[in-house]
């Protein structure tokens, strides 16, 4: 693949990373988390990893993140951290 | 067949959840009689391995008939070390299924299947962990009994059971995310999974490689935090002492255990002996380890007042004494670890069956809650005893014996804290079961009048456990003095494996016992 | 705690950074991984073996069939875990109701409602295309089976639980995902009977005498997989099915 | 810089990442006191492990491990058909040696594993939210230090 490519995602991996996890909103934290599942579904479709990808863009992305929101729908939506 | 008998102890017990599941959700009183025939199967085909294993040599089994270069496919492999462990986890699981027998009906009368199913589950995933010959395989069985342990103990009926399963998730996903880290460094130096290659490419390999290093650091720390090694042992007597008494009879005796036995895999098989303890030069930090491991369980468990609690942390000083027996780089301390194994798991078993028999007939919960138990639950008390002889090492116990190896191989390698530690552990333990003793023959002092005393009326009511409960005590306590007696005849089982062809570096182990 | 962790990840982040020097290079062709005999075994023999052009759905469902069982067997268990830890029985007294303020799905959205409509057909139709043709294509048993358990859960998110319930009733996908791992290990009970090691399919010919071992094992490989989506798919649901609704199996989000 | 680090930098640059983000997962499992981010935190650390598995398997100038179809077809073909694009290289084995080469396409292992390793992230992750409902309805919180708060108050009252 492209190697500029694959550092520019890689890098944005990173600052969703850590946004998802600095966020105190649980909600925007969960939405974050499914950008980072798909930025890391790109790169592993760029690195060659098809089946990987297509698994991660339905599972991380897609279930993942929504029985996180389903979790935080029910509990609460606001964090100490 | 009887080649096939390696996936069959598994898929006897995989349909056996199947069916439990299916024909549990029509009609639930099934369920039971499924459990126990799936089972009853795998310790029959366990014992018919064992048979194999000792007139035939290691077994060899390649699913999906894949050998041709090894490592395409998955490979079984069972010698009589995997065998023996292997009889163990299915007896256990046997033995604790009879005990769940009412218990689990009236607790969770709609739930029943789905815990019968998680139950059978996660003994097929410690007997295929046990089994495999795959570092990744193992990851993925790892995994099955982990999931399933999560939802086991998250099953009780105590608020806090919930809080001690996340802690215990949590911890968990570190330890397996750790193996398979350690999995990822070994293939990427490697390029292969299968347990033997691997060896070969370790041997092959020109030079010293630092990603084998760290790929055996984190292999090792996942294990420690899954086996519940000293720093890291936070997590289980939270998440042992407040499951249910049949989730926590299985769980106790057999998790901590299976990951010293993969510890001990790693060690012998994976890396090999030689690489391990003359490549690193850790021997001395994790005896030194295992020995605060020791002294810490022992002080803990002096300090506790439920009997459940006490009992998780002597089992921290039991790994303590497997961990710091197995890295002792010497014959006697690998044998005496092995062989301790598979000892401490029926002694786990009995104190747990022991323990969940007298918070179901007597609602007790506190070691000073026991008084008078000999007079009302003599049957029950027989068997405790056997089990507390054990875990003191008294002859002919199997307790006696493992500790018997394991000093021998602290002296031989003279490693003095070691022999030590486990001296006073032994001291510690018999303070601690002749306190209980002392109480539960001899009653409280009339003098103690405050707390909880059980009421007069109440007291009488208290009565011998059922059959389907005092059975498995009884069997346990049974099996715990069969081992001790016939430890000579194991030990040479055990011996067979470590000097086998197969697992290179036995000349390590006994050269360097010779010179201690 | 903050300083604990602090001192654990910078522990370990040194050593895995530790043994970097001694990577081989990314994407270099003849690193010990890539260049292995078993990596090149499956590269180079894959068509001979079974005739699937996608190695990694061969390697999946062939050579490693073994872990992807229980693979499927981890799904399962996480459904199982999730209503024996969550779900409220029957008759079990269990939290309070739903609050009405959470049954959204009553007051559902006329966009929401057509465009799930338009959509869901085409998701289902798209996850068993990805389920068949997984041996020519990215997919399989798992793509396709979270796909068909997404369409479930766009009707609940879209349509409220009940109807998604009334579609897919939890006997229903408790059934079929243990009937899911029943079909994938009965393949492997299957070569067992004929007489060969476990998941061998290659001798599943004889069931089908038009066919050679090649074909047997790509067959028998579209049939493991469709076991696999049967349980994924009812899982995939079960796990939403049981958080939207704390367990209780109505309202939902 | 030079190119000998812009060259390690590239060489290196995917593991450096993977292991700055298992780091971060980890800090967060360790340190977080919000239960879920937690187990954001443990999902950034599962595909973490999983972004250096992918990437010690990837091969420069190599496609996807899916072989092409026309390399299929031939496999069908017999031998001798097109025998002449192949004659200068042909070896004592059979012919597909030549019309596969494994340097051509990734290697499939890894992804293998991955698929198994996301399936068991979602599936930890589901049973560990399940917990966490029920802490919640427990204790009517996330937050750590308030469930051990009150844990500690229930244990002091009875």
């Amino acid at each position: 693949m492209i190697w500029q490519f694959d550092i520019i995602i890689l890098i944005f991996l990173v600052i969703t990373a850590v946004i998802s996890l600095r966020v105190k909103d649980l909600l925007a934290a969960s939405m974050v988390f499914g950008t980072y599942s798909f930025l890391i579904c790109l790169l592993w479709a760029g690195m060659g990893a098809v089946d990987v990808a297509f698994t991660e863009a339905t599972v991380g992305a897609g279930i993942s993140a929504v029985i996180l929101i389903a979790t935080v729908y029910n509990t609460r939506r606001d964090s100490s951290d | 067949m009887a080649e096939q008998y390696p996936i069959i102890v598994l898929l006897v017990l995989l349909f056996g959840a199947l069916f439990v599941g299916l024909a549990g959700m029509a009609d639930r009183r099934v369920c039971f009689p499924l459990t126990m025939t799936a089972l009853v199967l795998a310790v029959m085909v366990s014992v018919g391995i064992l048979q194999r294993v000792i007139s035939g040599g290691v077994i060899r089994y390649f699913v999906g008939g894949w050998s041709r270069p090894v490592g395409i496919g998955i490979e079984l492999r069972i010698d009589t070390i995997n065998a023996l462990v292997l009889l163990t986890i299915t007896t256990v699981g046997l033995l604790t299924a009879l005990f769940s027998f009412r218990r689990v009906q009236e607790d969770k009368t709609e739930k029943t299947p789905l815990f019968y199913v998680l139950y059978l589950l996660l003994i097929m995933g410690l007997s295929g962990m046990v089994i495999t010959g795959d570092a990744f395989n193992l990851y993925v069985l790892l995994e099955v009994s982990s999931l399933t342990s999560y939802a086991l103990i998250a099953m009780g009926k105590s608020r806090r059971a919930a809080v001690a399963a996340f802690s215990y998730i949590i911890m968990g996903t570190i330890g397996a995310s750790f193996y398979l880290l350690g999995v990822g460094y070994l293939y990427l130096r490697t390029g292969t999974l299968n347990m033997m290659e691997i060896h070969q490419a370790i041997l092959a390999l020109d030079g010293p490689s630092s990603t084998i290093v760290v790929a055996f650091v984190l292999i090792l720390v996942g294990l420690m935090i899954k086996m519940a090694f000293f720093p890291l042992f936070g997590w289980l007597p939270n998440a042992y002492s407040y499951c249910p008494s049949s989730t926590s009879c299985v769980v106790a005796p057999l998790m901590t255990k299976v990951g010293v036995y993969v510890m001990v895999r790693m060690m012998l098989t994976v890396f090999g002996t030689e690489w391990v303890f003359e490549n690193l030069q850790y021997t001395q930090w994790m005896v030194g380890i295992a020995v605060l491991a020791i002294l810490a369980g022992s002080v803990m468990a002096l300090a506790q007042v439920e009997l459940k609690k006490m009992f998780c942390y002597l089992i921290v000083a039991e790994v303590g004494y497997m961990v710091g027996g197995a890295w002792m780089a010497n014959h006697w301390g690998m044998v005496g670890t092995i062989y301790h194994i598979m000892g401490d798991a029926f002694m786990t078993l009995c104190m747990f069956l022991a323990a969940g028999i007298f918070v179901k007939q007597a609602g007790v919960v506190r070691i000073d809650q026991l008084d008078g138990m000999f007079r009302k639950m003599p049957w029950t008390m027989a068997g405790f005893v056997v089990g507390a002889l054990a875990m003191i090492g008294i002859p002919p116990t199997c307790g006696f014996f493992s500790k018997l190896y394991l000093i021998r191989g602290g002296m031989e390698s003279g490693h003095w804290g070691y022999v030590m530690a486990l001296l006073i552990s032994s001291l510690v333990n018999a303070v601690l079961f002749f306190r209980i003793f002392e109480i539960a023959y001899f009653g409280k002092k009339p003098a103690e009048g405050h707390g909880h005393h059980v009421d007069h009326s109440e007291e009488s009511v208290i009565k011998e456990a059922r059959p389907s409960a005092l059975i498995p005590l009884l069997a346990t306590a049974v099996i715990i003095v069969l081992l001790g007696l016939f430890n000579s005849n194991l030990v040479e089982l055990i011996e067979r494996s470590l000097q086998g062809s197969e697992v290179i570096g036995t000349r390590a182990l006994s050269s360097k016992g010779g010179l201690g | 705690m903050k300083w604990v962790g602090l001192i654990a990840v910078i522990f370990t982040g040194g050593l895995l950074l530790s043994a970097m020097d001694d990577f081989p290079n990314w994407g270099d062709a003849h690193s010990p991984a890539n260049a292995s005999p078993v990596s090149q075994y499956y590269i180079e023999k894959t068509i001979e073996d079974s005739g699937v052009p996608n190695m990694v759905t061969a390697v999946l469902a062939d050579y490693r069939g073994y872990d992807t069982m229980f693979e499927t067997v981890v799904v399962l268990i996480a459904g199982i875990a999730i209503m024996a830890i969550l779900r409220v029985m029957n008759g079990v007294p269990g939290g309070a109701r739903p609050s009405p303020a959470h049954e959204i799905g009553d007051q559902h959205d006329i966009i929401i409602g057509t465009t799930c409509r338009l959509l869901i057909p085409v998701l289902q139709l798209f996850a068993l295309y990805v389920i068949a043709h997984g041996h020519h294509s990215p997919g399989g048993g798992f793509q396709g089976g979270v796909i068909l358990g997404a369409s479930f859960i766009l009707t609940a998110i879209a349509k409220g639980l009940d109807p998604a319930l009334e579609r897919l009733p939890e006997k229903r996908y408790v059934k079929l995902a243990f009937v899911g791992v029943v079909i994938y290990s009965g393949f492997g009970v299957a070569c067992l009977l004929l007489g060969e090691n476990f998941l061998d399919y290659g001798v599943l010919q004889v069931l089908l005498p038009t066919i050679d071992a090649a074909e047997a094992r790509s067959h028998s490989m579209l049939g493991v997989e469709v076991g696999v989506a049967f349980t994924v798919s009812a899982i995939m649901f079960a796990i939403y099915a049981n958080l939207a609704s704390k367990g209780e199996l109505e309202g939902g989000l | 810089m030079s190119e000998i680090t812009s060259q390690y930098l590239i060489d290196h640059f995917n593991f450096w990442v993977a292991v700055v983000l298992m780091m971060i997962g980890l800090y967060a499992m360790i340190t977080k006191n919000n239960l879920i981010k937690k187990l954001i935190g443990m999902s950034i650390f599962q595909t973490a492990i999983i972004l250096f598995y992918v990437s010690a398997g990837v091969k420069e100038g190599a496609t996807i491990p899916i072989l092409e179809h026309h390399v299929a077809e031939t496999e069908q073909v017999e031998a001798g058909e097109h025998a002449e694009g192949h004659s200068t290289t042909k070896a004592s084995s059979s012919h597909e040696v030549h019309a596969i080469n494994p340097d051509d396409y990734s290697n499939p292992l890894p992804h293998v594993l991955m698929l198994t390793a996301i399936v068991v992230g979602v599936a930890t992750l589901g049973v560990a939210l399940a917990v966490s409902q029920v802490i919640y309805k427990n204790y009517g919180t996330l937050e750590e230090d308030e469930i051990l708060a009150k844990i500690k108050a229930a244990e002091n009252d009875g």
